[in-house]
């Protein structure tokens, strides 16, 4: 992709070529957070049975417009007590910290946008280092509620960012390297080949990052830094508007960086599983778009698996969410990360193939069979009406259908 | 200036250790002072990294040093706040000239 | 096992050297472990089952059995290894004689460097004639000094033992002096075999330490605490000495090792100054003369008396004294021909001294510990004059009838129910014959009776002494005054018999005496034969066909051979011979047929009596020379730092310093550093800041001078 | 003018720029945020330097973990009278002074300890494989007491920082 800005004189091409996937990243990002702002929308709404997302207009898509209308026209205002030099410093802060993670996080092969040899650690420390908006938010607000999210977000960020790192050296000693890249690269071919499937360590490490991720981009439940019910917004209790939505994006772009994290790491990276070959070097630049589409469509999915869970689960108390984390992820994550290096170390070749088709295709029947599951089970509902408590309430699909 | 030497890094380096010990010379607070020490052991770090990148000898040597001193830098930053928080309930204060009572 | 002794016989004697070792270690462990369980003897369990297996509140008894049968077992391979060694040096080459009985290994080494090799302190052991010879004797005579033991301290056995001297009740310490005896027998044992200065030395000191712990092993009584000390204290003068003269060889030779020192000496002469050589020998001698009780430094060879009477022994007869004569013997080739001399005169000077004060000595022991000073004035004037067969031999001799001297002594002490004196001894012949038996053996033997083993010794030194006088004139008093000491000493040692065993009892003591129990009996019995025999070779009444003469000759070091200047004429032997003769027929008329009334000829050399009968005034001129100026010394400083107040102030006195002199310096010293440490406390201001300020002043002028050097100079 | 030095004369001016700020700032919270920016733009340096993972332990450790441990302490302890707790101008006066001869000093020994080293070697510095061999084996020793001392400043601060009961309980 540097080629593109040989044109320009030594220097500049470098500057303009950072400058332009700065530029991609911004707009990626932006986009992104209206999509899954538009997206956490329709998925609470299905989950829990709210209505307006699913009515209005085409899939409920002029709802995404109405909130960016919405906030950027909102009245921007900060308290008098309020430092107003670190308040409106703070979501920039935040932001930037998630921004930069994408520096090193490659959507394809090579498709990144610096390729460092220590990436996955790369991206483990910008990401801990957005707490660091969210501590100052809170600190400038001169709010207790915002100063209680600010501190508790900076307690839990920082103990989960232990178990979380363990968890990213687990597939690290599989692959022998911090290039994401490279990591991606090792797990070209069909999906047993994917990280997950190496070992029962790294299959269970999975899952465990996961959560771990999840709590560390401060998503329900471990939501606790804004838990409206006990600290009314938590650290963004003062801001509205366009700072508010910046939060946000800052949020929902750590959410797809652990998430495009935690698929380079375990499922691949931007391969489909299904082709035996590196895409990008049989197909060229087909193969690069079909490596990004894969790789964005899984870590959304990984985001909407975040999502669902924030709209299933209820909110823990602050201290069993440090207690989840110091008592049973650090054990565990430390017995994985044990467990994988005896793996590697004694565990003869024909047992890990063994292990690796058995629980890829015993996850592969399972995910077969949930979809499957899905498709063909009857609906409990007759189409188009709703369920609960809305049951007999006419809507659009009902209508067009009358 | 077109090539980048040895000297640019030392002299930031030398910008940082004086601004750190300015910096620990002029605050009363205990965490500013704190912070003035953060500042010299990242003077010393840069120092550290430039030579592990000009002196071929030292391209292992000063980068093991540079992550000691990071690591040692959490763990001294640890206990100086512990020690402050400490400080801060029996004088409720962070004025660090309070704690004269050993004074001569 | 028996392989690997067989492959270096050597090895014999330092399994025979480790047994004493390894027993005394057996009973310290048992006697530190029941001490330290003796707390809980009341309760019940294990440390109260060890306090009671390792004897209770009784003496070890079976510890001194062990120790007994340890220093047979020793004797034992001793004799073996003295036959197998005598095989062997006819049969072999000396160099096969030296791989096979010979060793040594590294224990510490020194500065280490590319150039050179490190200098090593060994640990070896190398037998020859002189060694085996010794070490039999030792091994043999310590045998019968322990046996002996067994039934003269059989008192110490009770659990509560009563010191009728001290007034003091204690239990009884028989395990613990056999636990020393052993100590002392492996101290000496390993002085004989060592092969090196270094080992020789820590014996030695060993020895010494034994010493101290024997001589006071009544330390309840004063008089036992003051001559162990003496026996110690006079023994470090020596030992300072020999010291000097060690710092002296190490430097020079780098080496202590024997063999190395005298093939160096050998070759190249001494690599040193003449007068550092002379001082280094001095030095070695200086610590025999304190070892072995030459003048000056004999004073506590009779103080040590003060031990029980198998010690005395044991000092004199075998391991302490003879460890002295043994070194100068060792360390001939270290002695230059004017410290030979020196040696000589000491010894001449000795024996006169210990023989004069001798003749007027009442205390049983104290005459044989006199006549010890003299027979080892004897054997350094041997020694001296280039004798070195010659004074070894009556080494030898000389330690088994004086063990049998001792353990006789020992014998009567203790049927006259420890009574010491002389005077209230007689007619002892018939209530213990054997033990007056033996003693007579003893007695003809050092007074140099034919057929005797001291006689052919003793014939031996003072041809040796007649020909060095004879060739060189003005040495005549070498020979002189031995001759007419041999006459004393046939005197004063009939005179001893003649007291204690003819005539009638004089006190109540000796009328009740009774012969001594088997155990005693029997050392005395089995000592007298070698007291006869020892020295015997064919044709028995030549003096100088001796064998032991002969087995001596080949350890004799070269540099010894031609010093040695004996009469061809046989005359000595027969003046000698005159001269005891006329000592004992002296003895006769005085004590025997009572010609001469002994009080008379006190009353008459009154003067001269007193003189003797204070030995020569040593303990006095010691007291006023060095005792009393040190203790004056001591009041001096006292004066200096303390205020003189009147006495009845004293304990103000102890706290008035005189603030002028030392004191006051050092209080002002430190009152001074307070008003220092006054001013400066002000700049511990506890503001950090400041601190970082000086930091920066002191990190600028480091840097500055860094810049200064590196850069700009 | 390479990329390099246009790279380096960015970071560096705001890193010199921060430390300023840390120094001068009279607010205790502004001064952790300049100091926060002082460290990221040391970790960027890292990068520049290609001690990539000295960067990215400098992130981590530094910004994620130390800096916010400051500024937790900083909220901790507070309050509007302790934010701008002042000194005499002298001891400014007297600290700056010094700190600029030192500088001064210091940049005259970087210029002449820099003499030769303008260009630096072409291979890349070693990276996270060879650090962390070298962690292993030759500086095994120096890593294990690092532990020890990690181990050491765990148990203390929590030790010091641990909740204290109060006999009296007069306050909080």
């Amino acid at each position: 992709m540097k080629d593109l800005f040989s044109f320009l004189p030594v220097p500049f091409d470098l500057i303009a070529y950072c400058v332009a996937a700065g530029v991609i990243c911004i707009s990626f990002i932006a986009a992104m957070a209206s999509i899954f702002v538009w997206l956490e929308r329709k998925v609470s709404g299905r989950i829990q049975d709210r209505l307006g997302p699913t009515r209005l207009g085409f899939w409920g898509l002029p709802q995404m417009i109405a909130d960016a209308v919405k906030l950027l026209t909102k009245e921007d205002f900060a308290p008098d007590v309020a430092d107003k030099f670190l308040f409106k410093l703070a979501p920039y802060l935040a932001f930037c910290a998630s921004f930069i993670a994408f520096v090193s996080l490659p959507f394809g092969n090579g498709i990144v946008g610096h390729e460092l040899n220590v990436a996955a650690f790369f991206i483990l420390a910008v990401l801990s280092s957005e707490v660091f908006g969210v501590i100052l938010a809170g600190y400038a607000s001169g709010s207790k509620w915002s100063l209680f999210g600010g501190i508790r977000e900076a307690a839990q960020v920082v103990s989960y960012e232990v178990p979380r790192s363990m968890c990213v050296l687990i597939p690290v000693i599989v692959a022998g390297t911090l290039n994401l890249n490279t990591i991606g690269k090792q797990q070209t071919g069909f999906f047993w080949e994917w990280n997950l499937f190496h070992d029962p360590f790294t299959f269970v490490a999975f899952f465990i990052f996961f959560i771990v991720a999840t709590a560390s981009c401060k998503r329900a439940p471990f939501d606790l830094a804004e838990a409206e019910s006990e600290l009314v917004a938590g650290f963004h209790t003062e801001y509205s508007g366009l700072r508010w939505s910046i939060f946000f994006m800052a949020e929902y772009a750590s959410m797809f960086a652990v998430s495009g994290a935690a698929s380079l790491l375990f499922l691949g990276g931007w391969h489909s599983g299904l082709a035996p070959f590196e895409l990008s070097e049989q197909w060229g630049w087909v193969g690069h778009g079909l490596n990004v589409v894969v790789f964005v469509s899984k870590t959304s999915l990984l985001v909407i698996v975040m999502m669902w869970i924030r709209w299933s689960l209820p909110r823990l108390r602050i201290d069993q969410v440090m207690m989840t984390c110091l008592k049973y992820f650090l054990p565990i994550s430390c017995v994985l990360l044990l467990g994988v290096c005896v793996w590697e170390l004694f565990v003869p070749n024909s047992i890990e193939t063994g292990w690796r088709f058995l629980s890829a295709f015993v996850c592969a029947a399972l995910v077969f069979g949930l979809i499957f599951r899905l498709l063909t089970a009857p609906l409990t509902m007759p189409r188009g009406e709703l369920p609960g408590a809305w049951k007999g309430v006419a809507t659009p699909l009902m209508n067009s259908k009358a | 200036m077109t090539e980048l030497g040895l000297t640019p890094y030392l002299c930031l380096g030398a910008f940082l250790f004086c601004c750190g010990l300015l910096c620990i010379a002029t605050k009363r607070n205990a965490i500013g002072i704190l912070m003035g020490v953060e500042l010299v052991l990242n003077a010393a770090n840069v120092n550290f990294v430039a030579c592990a990148r000009y002196v071929p000898q030292f391209a292992l040597e000063g980068q093991v040093f540079a992550l000691l001193v990071i690591v040692l830098a959490a763990g001294e930053a640890a206990v100086a706040l512990a020690i402050i928080l400490n400080f801060y309930n029996n004088h409720s204060t962070v004025d660090v000239d309070k704690a004269d009572e050993l004074k001569g | 096992m028996l392989s690997w002794l067989l492959a270096t016989p050597g090895r014999l004697y330092v399994v025979a050297t480790l047994l004493p070792l390894a027993v005394f270690a057996l009973l310290l462990i048992g006697g530190g472990v029941r001490a330290v369980c003796r707390p809980y003897r009341e309760t019940h369990g294990f440390a109260r089952f060890c306090y009671f297996f390792l004897g209770g509140h009784k003496p070890l008894k079976s510890g001194a059995y062990l120790a007994t049968a340890g220093i047979a077992a020793s004797a034992v391979l001793a004799v073996i290894g003295l036959v197998r060694f005598l095989d062997d040096s006819h049969a072999l080459s000396p160099i096969e004689v030296e791989h096979r009985w010979a060793e040594r290994t590294s224990w510490a080494e020194v500065g280490a460097t590319e150039s050179g090799p490190a200098i090593a302190l060994d640990l070896g052991y190398r037998i020859d004639h002189l060694t085996a010879l010794l070490f039999a004797m030792v091994a043999c005579v310590s045998t019968m000094i322990f046996v002996f033991s067994l039934g003269y301290m059989h008192d110490e056995m009770e659990e509560t033992h009563e010191d009728h001297e001290a007034h003091v009740k204690r239990p009884g310490r028989y395990g613990r002096f056999f636990l020393f005896l052993s100590l002392f027998c492996f101290s000496m044992l390993n002085l004989l075999i060592a092969d090196n200065l270094f080992q020789v030395f820590i014996s030695w000191e060993l020895v010494g330490v034994c010493s101290f712990f024997l001589i006071g092993f009544y330390h309840e009584r004063r008089s036992a605490g003051l001559a162990a000390n003496k026996a110690f204290i006079v023994n470090r003068i020596g030992d300072a000495g020999f010291m000097i003269g060690l710092a002296i060889i190490w430097t020079y030779f780098g080496t202590f090792n024997f063999q190395e020192i005298f093939t160096k000496l050998a070759s190249d002469g001494p690599p040193m100054p003449a007068y550092l050589f002379a001082i280094a020998g001095i030095g070695v001698f200086l610590g025999c003369v304190g070892k072995s009780a030459q003048f000056p430094l004999h004073t506590w060879l009779p103080d040590a008396m003060e031990g029980p009477t198998p010690v005395s022994a044991l000092i004199h007869a075998a391991t302490m004294v003879a460890a002295g004569v043994y070194l100068v013997g060792r360390c001939y080739p270290l002695f230059s021909p004017d410290v030979r001399l020196l040696i000589a005169y000491t010894g001449m000077i000795t024996l006169f001294l210990g023989a004069t004060i001798a003749l007027v000595q009442t205390d049983i022991k104290r005459v044989l510990a006199y006549s010890t000073v003299s027979q080892l004035g004897f054997m350094m004037l041997a020694l001296g004059i280039g004798g070195w067969v010659a004074g070894l031999m009556h080494l030898l001799t000389h330690a088994f009838f004086k063990a049998l001297l001792f353990l006789g002594s020992g014998s009567v002490i203790l049927g006259c129910h420890h009574e010491q004196d002389l005077r209230k001894m007689g007619g002892l012949r018939r209530k213990m014959p054997i033990t007056a038996f033996t003693m007579l053996v003893g007695v003809l033997a050092i007074a140099g009776t034919p057929f005797f083993s001291g006689w052919y010794s003793k014939d031996l030194i003072l041809s040796n002494a007649m020909g060095f006088a004879l060739h060189d004139n003005q040495h005549m008093a070498l020979f002189i005054v031995p001759l007419f000491t041999a006459g004393l000493t046939a005197f004063y040692m009939f005179r001893l018999w003649f007291l204690a065993f003819t005539g009638q009892p004089r006190d109540h003591a000796s009328e009740h005496a009774h012969e001594s129990p088997l155990t005693m009996i029997v050392p005395l019995m089995i000592l007298a034969v070698p007291s006869i025999i020892v020295a015997w070779g064919w044709p028995l009444w030549d003096p100088h066909s001796s064998s032991l003469a002969h087995l001596l000759e080949h350890a004799k070091p070269g540099m010894a051979n031609g010093l040695d200047r004996e009469d061809e004429t046989h005359l000595a032997g027969w003046l000698a011979l005159a001269a005891a003769a006329l000592g004992v027929t002296t003895a006769v008329f005085i004590y025997v047929l009572k010609k001469v009334d002994p009080a008379s000829i006190q009353a008459k050399a009154g003067a001269l009596y007193g003189f003797l009968k204070e030995k020569w005034y040593f303990d006095e001129v010691y007291d006023a020379m060095f005792v009393r100026p040190t203790i004056a010394l001591g009041f001096c400083s006292a004066r200096f730092d303390k205020k003189s107040t009147p006495a009845a102030q004293a304990e103000v006195a102890d706290r008035t310093m005189n603030v002028t002199s030392l004191d006051g310096v050092l209080n002002v010293l430190g009152l001074g550093t307070l008003a220092i440490g006054g001013k400066l406390r002000v700049t511990q201001s506890g503001y950090i800041r400041r601190y970082v300020t000086v930091l920066m002043v002191a990190t600028l002028a480091f840097v500055a001078v860094f810049v200064a050097v590196y850069f700009v100079g | 003018m390479s990329l390099d030095v246009v790279l380096f004369t960015a970071i560096a001016s705001a890193i010199a720029f921060s430390a300023l700020a840390v120094v001068f700032s009279r607010n205790i919270v502004r001064s952790a945020l300049w100091l926060l920016f002082t460290l990221i733009g040391v970790s960027l340096l890292y990068f520049l330097l290609g001690a990539e993972f000295v960067g990215a332990t400098q992130l981590i450790v530094y910004v994620g973990g130390t800096m916010v441990l400051v500024v937790f302490g900083v909220m901790l302890t507070a309050q509007q009278q302790f934010l701008k707790i002042r000194i005499r101008p002298q001891e400014w006066l007297v600290a700056g002074i010094l700190a600029s001869a030192l500088f001064v000093l210091l940049v005259t020994t970087s210029f002449h300890l820099g003499e030769g080293k303008n260009s630096p070697p072409a291979e890349p510095m070693p990276g996270s494989g060879p650090l962390g061999v070298g962690f292993l084996t030759q500086y095994l020793l120096p890593f294990e007491i690092i532990s020890v001392h990690l181990l050491v400043v765990l148990i203390g601060a929590a030790y010091l920082a641990r909740a204290k009961r109060r006999p009296g309980g007069n306050r909080d």
